[in-house]
């Protein structure tokens, strides 16, 4: 019976979907503000990569907020697994040598790599979330290989803390100097140099740190068992 | 000159930073929400006279819309966020007793957050940006429902979750298709150009911004999360979720439906709706014994209200509305406060524990008969003063359907006064005689609930303290063009 | 074929988004659920971005200079699925350290066999 | 072109076993192939950026934390 219902409504959903769609042709283009990202984007922000000028930028404000989400969900599993586990104890014997030794060479490797991804963001694909997740799964290999290691939660709250006040500072700067929150106020330098596009890359590493503690306090709060 | 652009800055960065202070000042997460919340207060209190005469746009980043986000700081979101910061405040400081166990830094850091995204959500004037404040505000009550970690709390946090995640997908596939039509996110910018689309392919869209808003407005079939959710939550929770986190869903939903499409077509369905949403809420709360469960209902029914006063869509039916949200907030926040320390005390949360209430903690059983009066819409009670606009706008449109469902909204609030009576005769004419000795809530709880129960009366007796604001807010929720004047320039 | 190559991520992506709808609605299982909301989640993203996407088009990234601006896809779009993705993770988090909870309490993740509750 | 069919194909395949199995760690692993379908198609969409994101969160962090969670509850669908 409910898989019925369920399914008619489904059929309804595509059905007013597709009516949608006709308007929407795939493949043509159709917006003024992409296009006007694209054509001033360099220009304003000093960032080759557009879609990194879009997020840090143009919407900066929503970037904020993604952040914070982020930031809740730490909060709130840690809030919910508050003194869970007990009675499951993970079996504590060690991972094998070759997972040990190998998982201990890739993690600098992967710190190095993830860093390099949120440096370069506003130059080539990538920024904050994504080095900041490849961070992350260094932590979570290292969960796997060395079972008795730990991220200290003390220096993970840290850096998420610290990241979120600089985000949330630099807009405020923005406002002092030029009564913008967010506003890029700092010199915008030659574009694809890596100094350059002002307050981009600083804000970019900020969400690198921030979104990489999260993620990782996130996995070690879910792993935990004590 | 005061920025709208700090009432949001200024909570996040403080709620970021309270590990920072946690390092040397142990209690820090304790006062930082309602120091945070005072500010809001004041800032909000300070714009207020001036988004009065002129709405302000604040662009984030330094580009006129629609190249960047914007805030509208209207007298809707003014007033708005005038509520959210000073029920928070009040809200806040009786958590300051009333939370003991549990992760409390944790707690108070989620509370801080839930009211930021609150205010977010009435700021804003970017359809996205909206999406991404409302998460802020449903993530972080998804995680607080369940801080009590029983059986009873994270059963209705999975249900809840489930449900809002849902409808936040819909959500963005609305905000998808309006994108993929028009090429902006900018509310304004899309109202500009929703004129010229057909509305077959605006149906859909707007369908979807709907249900995928009204699952946090409670709205009648897609409320199925919330008795649970609000039942089972702390109770300064429970206070926030109904007196805040509905009122914001379902202003989201009217500031779509008025501001974006410019609807009327699907307003008689709305006010069918929200007759529906009242009778189901009332008639549910009728048969509780559980008192949480109760009020939580009673917050469907009040819904219901509010949504059939909006739904009138004159001048006097949206001030009508905004009144009772207001009127809503304070009182249900008043009851919720006032349940929390009596239901401490009983150690149980049915109506019949509560028996003699009156004789052992007289100004908390005060505080909640206020509350419940009002609600009922007894006068001088707020709640008498807003109800009586919706009613006068509902017969002034002269329309028979809108005559009967007003009558039909009145039989709802006869329901709602027989277990509102119920209760109050519990608390103060049962039970045994010998008096079992004193215990009222401590004096920090208090304060926040004499001071909303002085709100009470106060704009109960003199009304135009807030009908000038009022009148305002329905005037830029009705005009459209006004508003688009207003952000494109 | 015409129409299928006109269409064919937008049918991916709501493919995607019924058969995620599908298993949040009836499946009992809650894992199974937060399966079904991870695919919801995927498609809308693959919706959004195909909505900007240009036929033959480029990344909007000026890798070297002199780079053709023309042809280059919609930037918005990609903006606003990274943050739809942080979300959705977001989200994903909360809801398995509630299954854990929940399992804790009841010792099992059947939905349909968790009722303390009721209207 | 042959290739983008064959990846969404792939997609909904992995979309419908993800429903079906009753193995969760299955299940998971048939999702996290949908996410990674996924990443592949918006790299061709030219979105080299949410590629990215989609690989490393969506195909990899998610998978780990649902395999997690399924150990510390139940692997079986009863």
């Amino acid at each position: 019976m409910r898989r019925i219902i369920s399914i008619l409504l489904l059929v309804i959903l595509a059905f007013g979907i597709s009516l949608s769609l006709a308007k929407i042709p795939f493949g043509t283009p159709k917006t003024k503000v992409g296009r006007y990202y694209i054509d001033e984007g360099i220009e304003e922000t000093g960032a080759t990569n557009i879609v990194t000028s879009v997020v840090v930028n143009y919407r900066g404000f929503d970037t904020l907020g993604e952040v914070t989400v982020l930031f809740i969900a730490a909060i709130g599993l840690g809030a919910v697994l508050t003194g869970s586990g007990g009675e499951e104890t993970r079996k504590k014997q060690p991972a094998s040598l070759v997972l040990y030794t190998g998982c201990r060479l890739l993690f600098p490797l992967i710190l190095v790599f993830g860093t390099y991804i949120f440096i370069h963001g506003h130059l080539t694909p990538g920024g904050g979330f994504q080095g900041g997740a490849i961070i992350a799964s260094g932590f979570l290999l290292i969960y796997l290989g060395c079972r008795e290691r730990r991220i200290s939660q003390r220096a993970s709250k840290l850096a998420e803390s610290l990241g979120g006040l600089i985000f949330v500072v630099i807009g405020l700067l923005g406002l002092v100097f030029g009564s913008y929150f967010l506003l890029n106020f700092l010199p915008k330098g030659t574009a694809n140099a890596i100094f350059s596009a002002g307050i981009i890359p600083i804000i970019y590493i900020a969400i690198g740190f921030k979104v990489g503690s999260e993620l990782a306090s996130i996995i070690d709060n879910l792993i935990e068992e004590s | 000159m005061v920025n709208p652009v700090l009432l949001i800055a200024v909570p996040l960065g403080l709620a970021f930073a309270i590990p920072l202070f946690a390092l040397f000042w142990k209690d820090a997460a304790k006062y930082i929400p309602p120091v945070a919340l005072g500010f809001n207060l004041v800032v909000s209190l300070l714009l207020l006279p001036k988004v009065l005469e002129n709405p302000i746009i604040v662009s984030v980043g330094g580009w006129q819309p629609p190249f960047s986000i914007n805030l509208v700081a209207g007298p809707v979101g003014v007033l708005f966020s005038t509520i959210i910061a000073l029920v928070g405040l009040l809200v806040s400081i009786y958590a300051l007793d009333y939370i003991k166990e549990g992760a409390t830094e944790k707690y108070h850091m989620l509370y801080l957050l839930l009211l930021t995204g609150a205010t977010g959500v009435v700021l804003t004037g970017d359809i996205f940006n909206l999406f991404v404040f409302f998460e802020i505000l449903c993530i972080s009550s998804y995680a607080l429902v369940a801080y009590l970690r029983d059986k009873a709390g994270i059963e209705s946090a999975v249900k809840y979750l489930i449900q809002g995640a849902v409808g936040s997908s819909l959500l963005l596939i609305g905000i998808g298709l309006l994108y993929g039509q028009f090429g902006t996110l900018n509310m304004a910018d899309i109202a500009e150009k929703i004129a010229s689309a057909s509305p077959i392919s605006l149906f859909v869209p707007m369908v979807l911004l709907i249900t995928g808003l009204g699952v946090e407005a409670a709205i009648f079939p897609l409320n199925a999360w919330l008795p649970d959710a609000h039942s089972s939550a702390p109770s300064s929770i429970s206070a926030v979720l109904s007196g805040i986190a509905i009122e914001v869903g379902l202003y989201a939903v009217v500031r779509v439906i008025f501001t974006i499409f410019g609807a009327s077509s699907i307003l008689l369905f709305l006010a069918l709706l929200g007759i529906l949403t009242l009778l189901v809420g009332e008639m549910c709360a009728f048969s509780q014994n559980n008192i949480k469960r109760m009020l939580a209902y009673s917050s469907i029914g009040q819904i219901g209200l509010i949504l059939f006063a909006l739904a009138i869509a004159t001048s006097y039916g949206v001030t009508g509305g905004l009144f009772q949200m207001v009127s809503h907030t304070l009182s249900k926040a008043l009851l919720f406060l006032a349940a929390g320390y009596m239901i401490y005390r009983a150690g149980s949360l049915d109506i019949s524990a509560l028996e003699g209430m009156g004789r052992k903690m007289p100004l908390t059983c005060l505080a909640f008969t206020i509350g419940a009066f009002s609600l009922v819409g007894l006068p001088p009670f707020v709640g008498f003063a807003s109800k009586f606009l919706i009613v006068r706008a509902a017969l002034a449109t002269k329309e028979t359907l809108f005559v009967v469902l007003i009558g039909l909204a009145l039989l709802g609030t006869v329901i709602e006064g027989a277990y509102f009576f119920r209760v109050v005769q519990v608390l103060y004419f049962k039970g045994e005689k010998p008096n079992p000795g004193r215990k009222e809530a401590p004096i920090i709880a208090l304060v926040p609930m004499i001071i909303l129960a002085v709100l009470i009366i106060v704009i109960g007796v003199y009304p135009r303290l807030i009908t000038g604001v009022l009148n305002s807010a329905a005037s830029e929720l009705l005009n459209r063009v006004e508003y688009i004047r207003s952000v494109l320039g | 074929m015409g129409f299928l190559n006109n269409y064919i991520y937008y049918i991916g992506a709501f493919g995607l988004i019924l058969i995620g709808l599908y298993t949040i609605l009836v499946k009992h299982n809650l894992i199974k659920v937060i399966v079904g909301l991870g695919i919801l989640d995927t498609g809308v993203n693959l919706f959004l971005i195909s909505v900007g996407y240009i036929t033959k088009g480029t990344a909007p990234i000026f890798s070297r200079p002199g780079i053709d601006s023309e042809h280059m896809v919609d930037p918005v779009p990609q903006a606003l699925v990274l943050t739809a993705i942080v979300i959705g993770v977001a989200v994903l988090a909360l809801a398995l350290s509630l299954a854990i909870r929940l399992y804790q309490h009841y010792g099992t993740l059947n939905l349909r066999k968790i009722r303390e509750q009721r209207w | 072109m042959i290739f983008v069919f064959f990846l969404i194909l792939l997609m909904l395949v992995g979309a419908v076993a993800a429903s079906i199995f009753r193995d969760l760690i299955s299940a998971v692993i048939a999702a996290a192939l949908v996410s990674l379908a996924a990443a592949i198609l918006f790299y061709f969409l030219q979105a080299p950026d949410v590629a990215m994101a989609e690989a490393a969160i969506g195909a990899a962090l998610t998978t780990a934390i649902f395999i997690i969670a399924i150990r510390r509850t139940k692997r079986y669908e009863e």
